[in-house]
């Protein structure tokens, strides 16, 4: 317990979740600092291309680990099933509609690459190895979860066709195609190729981070004033226990594959976060009747902060506890 | 100078849903449009704005010039596509030069 | 396709009232608009452009679909915001789809 | 309130030829214009878009409200400038406020 | 004086100040060269992140020194008086109608932070030390001139109120929240939190103000070209002697304050150097019949580029005469 | 051979060529992966920035070689004649109009500075020295071609005059004066100056390259995808014919120059590169009935890939065996 609040503690003072909260207090406080759009998407392609990089050069030097295969599968299964425990914990905990549950389940379902980022970093602050090709685990997770919100819209009689537009909408979502492209550029120039444009993907990148944080916490201080309204206690509580059971299922699969302590930390980091690209798009495109502010809102401006702050010193000491790490 | 009697419709859609409304218009014959971005805005469903945004997020204005006899196919067609979608289709009667364009 | 008769509403203003604005016509009953980026542009003050720009400076163009009736409402609240700005309001007549939306 | 008469017209143009009508406006005697970024579009010269475009590419449109009387002026000095290029011409009639200003 | 010229001489051949002078002339040779507004933007976060952190960073391994609180104090009373002198000045130098010299006196009292930046980048080049509160200074400096500027179109019968909205954006505009915020995660996570951000926002500064000045040159050479006409010698002249009366000043007050040479060199940046980020908008609200093209000409197109090639040296010079250094 | 070959392969699977490919590949899948507008101006600024600097650095630390200026005016020659080659191939090969196949020719003589950029990665890459003025090279080859497209048209009967603006506009190329100033600045400021912003504009450069080949193989697959009608088989011939007839026309010129094996090979890389920044915009304005669809996509879908992979390890092989190095 101690061990936990110490690294809470090491973990809320780094200039990471510090920069988070300066935009999040920023934005509380209707201070109009901003930063441009386009400016965010390029540090989310930088962040992107990075950190796939990174792992498939991680994957190269190590070896194609054998439970790699059963690890992709694996986040395949849980990125489809989670939405049903999500799409259920709604019904029980929120009057919300069901077109706006199974939107909020899909995003449950799906990853946060910056949460996953977060946690290599906490990882690697605290000196822990992972699998490399967590990275090809976390874009197997993207898309999955979209297909059981739309089962689980049609089973309710709001029934949707996937058009083959859709189904490559989905597939081939900007950042799955740059997160595994950049992971098979690193897995194929390997360490050579690491060494060429290391001091650009490697030095800055936790620099590069606190930008893109700040970023985060601005747009998710500047949700939450704005969708107050539609926010009951019981769809803000499913903000803070929805990630609790789905860190929970990572940990189960992590020691089903027998994943290292790192590798279960980061499996945990991505069940227990939710999408706030690819999924928000495709929902808007296969689910109009949603409300996207719904949504977004509880990703970025409940769970994502849960996480960032209290979510990842919490799943890396189950993790450390549970692999006996 | 010779002007041509046209119409100009102005569709504020989601930036999702901007590939299908062009398919849908080249499929209703129109011959050109052009989108314009969106910083933001505020209807029903409260207000939102793209700054710090970086998913495909937010809406983009298409704007369609069309002799007046193709507006009522062009509209069928943005209405198929933004029928169950948020979104704003306006119609604005105007004069164009060069109407062999259109 | 079944069209409504309302007014466009074209305000071009200066970026940093552009939150002015906004209260001004949500108080004013305006269900919705949107904001479009405005690059630059010429007038009595001289021609500015975006390029570069650091600050909140430029303008931004608000473009409000209402019914014709909430019209006279709608230009009073705005001509209060921008009555001692540079600025400009145009109001065109137009066709929309869907009136219950406005 | 006190509304006066006045033409909306919207010229969209190729980047490259922006300040060439510029100069043509200021010459034609219009006092203001403003400049909006497009995205993108589709015309008889395929479709475009402005993502990930380096050089000084695309399109913008040049918003200019005029008194009727300044109109024809105005299409001509823009017509010369557009005359051999791909871009739209549209005139809306429209109502402002503070007439002086045009 | 051959020690300021070599000075002199040393700063114009730096690459920062070429970089502006690149600018500048690209402009005035009407070369289409542009940076991109969301670029631009982007660029002046992270020197605004990176100054913010570093100055927190550098009290936090120093320790709060006996003078922090008097100079803030100072800053704010500087930025106070200083548009009263601005505004006799115009009266005395210029034309302008009272409004406009109440918009230029109040973008002079505040502060321009790259000036700053630039400043401290002569002191680190010369390995002079300056007290790393001196950022938080001038984050006191910014908004209090704007103030004066309202209280001074007030009493010339111009009333204006300053409503809570106003306030806010003074007070809250994104620049000062992002250099007041990056100077606290600093102190708050100090040596260990710098070097994991240092490779980010240490090692590639020096490049990236290259790249901002470039930017600047062009805006300050444009904004001339476009804006030649309003411009009388008087007001010219104000663009030139305003900042060594600020400088003066500035020197005054850091001999009370007891400042090192460093921080007397900076202080007197701070006070020579006029706003053009903050002060335009909240001027543009609050003032709406000044000209901004005026103000906006005269800080960035006269007042910066003095500051940046002749100032910088004779503050310094003045700096180290005056407090022995 | 074999030597071409394993330089091909080595080329292949560089991150660089590799992020291009990646941009490809999800262009033509229709992924809807993009760089934004503002950031890949961005990139591109940073790109001539720190190729400029870097040969004026080299050029001040090698003192300027007696064939700086003989090379300067081979440039000029070679972009003025090169379009003549070009519209009489498109001639045999195509039946495009005289306006197109002007418009084409123009950017074949003139260059395409990331084909540069990414010539000078491979040499470095190698090992091999190269002149660093060939940066100055590739500024005065930019324009001159349009000069000769413009002649052609007239000679058709499709007179054209270049008013005082165009002339500016040519000439004044936001690209030509970047990569002239940085040079500037970088043959002012020397090795100290390169010191000074070398972790910025040198170690991430290979990095941020990545970023914007991945940016240039979005658009370029998009644009193929777009223009395929119109591309008939020996419009796509000329996109690889030319460049190998360039590259003669470079290398000839070269050992006439007695430049060294790697300036060889950059000389040879300018002239088969096209140019896709300075020149479209000119052709916009002078050529306004030309279909700019042809000319970009044959210089960014075909020409670009095709110096990129092949064309590269061919020149560099060609420029080994002629120069003797
Ligand atoms: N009356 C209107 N005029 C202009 N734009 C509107 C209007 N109503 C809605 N919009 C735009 O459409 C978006 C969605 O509207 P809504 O579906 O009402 O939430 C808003 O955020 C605005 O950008
Ligand atoms: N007649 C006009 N048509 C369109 N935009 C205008 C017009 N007049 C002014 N503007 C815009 O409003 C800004 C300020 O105008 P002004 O107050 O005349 O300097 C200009 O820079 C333009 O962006
Ligand atoms: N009817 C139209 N309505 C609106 N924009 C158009 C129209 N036709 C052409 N455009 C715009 O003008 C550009 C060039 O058109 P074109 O010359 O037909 O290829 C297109 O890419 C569109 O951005
Ligand atoms: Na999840
Ligand atoms: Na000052
Ligand atoms: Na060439």
């Amino acid at each position: 317990m101690d061990g936990i609040l110490e690294l809470a503690r090491q973990n809320l003072i780094s200039p990471i979740i510090l920069s988070f909260a300066l935009g999040f207090a920023a934005a509380l406080l209707r201070s109009d600092l901003s930063v441009p759009e386009a400016a965010a998407k390029a540090l989310s392609i930088y962040l992107l291309f990075a950190i796939g990089f990174k792992g498939g050069v991680s994957v190269a030097s190590h070896g194609i680990d054998a439970t790699l295969l059963a690890s992709l599968l694996a986040g395949v299964v849980l990125s489809l099933l989670l939405p049903f425990a999500g799409f259920a914990l709604l019904g029980a905990m929120t009057r919300l509609p069901v077109t706006d549950r199974a939107a909020v389940a899909a995003h449950y379902g799906s990853i946060s690459i910056v949460t996953f980022v977060a946690a290599s970093s906490v990882l690697s602050t605290q000196g822990i190895a992972a699998e490399g090709y967590m990275v090809a685990v976390a874009a197997a997770m993207e898309a999955p979860a979209i297909l059981s919100a739309l089962w689980l819209v049609a089973r309710a009689g709001g029934h949707r066709e996937i058009d083959r537009d859709l189904w490559r909408e989905i597939l081939l979502n900007g950042s799955i195609v740059l997160l595994v492209g950049a992971f098979l550029i690193g897995l194929a120039t390997g360490e050579p190729g690491f060494s060429r444009i290391a001091s650009f993907i490697d030095a800055p990148f936790q620099g590069v981070l606190c930008l893109f944080l700040l970023d985060m916490g601005l747009v998710a201080g500047r949700g939450l004033l704005r969708t107050r309204a539609v926010l009951a206690p019981g769809v803000l509580g499913f903000g803070v226990v929805m990630p609790m059971l789905g860190a929970a299922a990572g940990l189960g699969t992590a020691l089903l594959l027998g994943l290292s302590t790192g590798g279960a930390m980061l499996l945990m980091a991505l069940c227990a976060s939710a999408s706030y690209i690819a999924v928000p798009a495709a929902m808007r495109v296969a689910l109009p009747d949603a409300n996207p502010a719904v949504s977004l809102t509880l990703a970025l401006g409940i769970t994502f902060p849960f996480n960032l702050t209290l979510g990842l010193p919490i799943y890396l000491a189950a993790a450390g506890w549970a692999t006996g790490g | 100078m010779q002007t041509h009697e046209a119409r100009r419709v102005e569709i504020i859609i989601e930036a999702p849903m901007e590939r299908r409304l062009a398919e849908a218009l080249t499929g209703a014959g129109v011959t050109g449009f052009t989108v314009l971005p969106v910083l933001g805005g505020s209807g029903r469903s409260g207000q939102w704005s793209r700054e710090g945004q970086v998913g495909r997020s937010g809406m983009v204005a298409v704007i369609c010039i069309v002799r007046p006899e193709r507006v009522d196919a062009l509209l069928e067609a943005a209405f198929r596509v933004v029928e169950r979608h948020i979104g704003v289709v306006s119609v604005t009667p105007c004069a164009v030069l060069r109407a062999e364009r259109f």
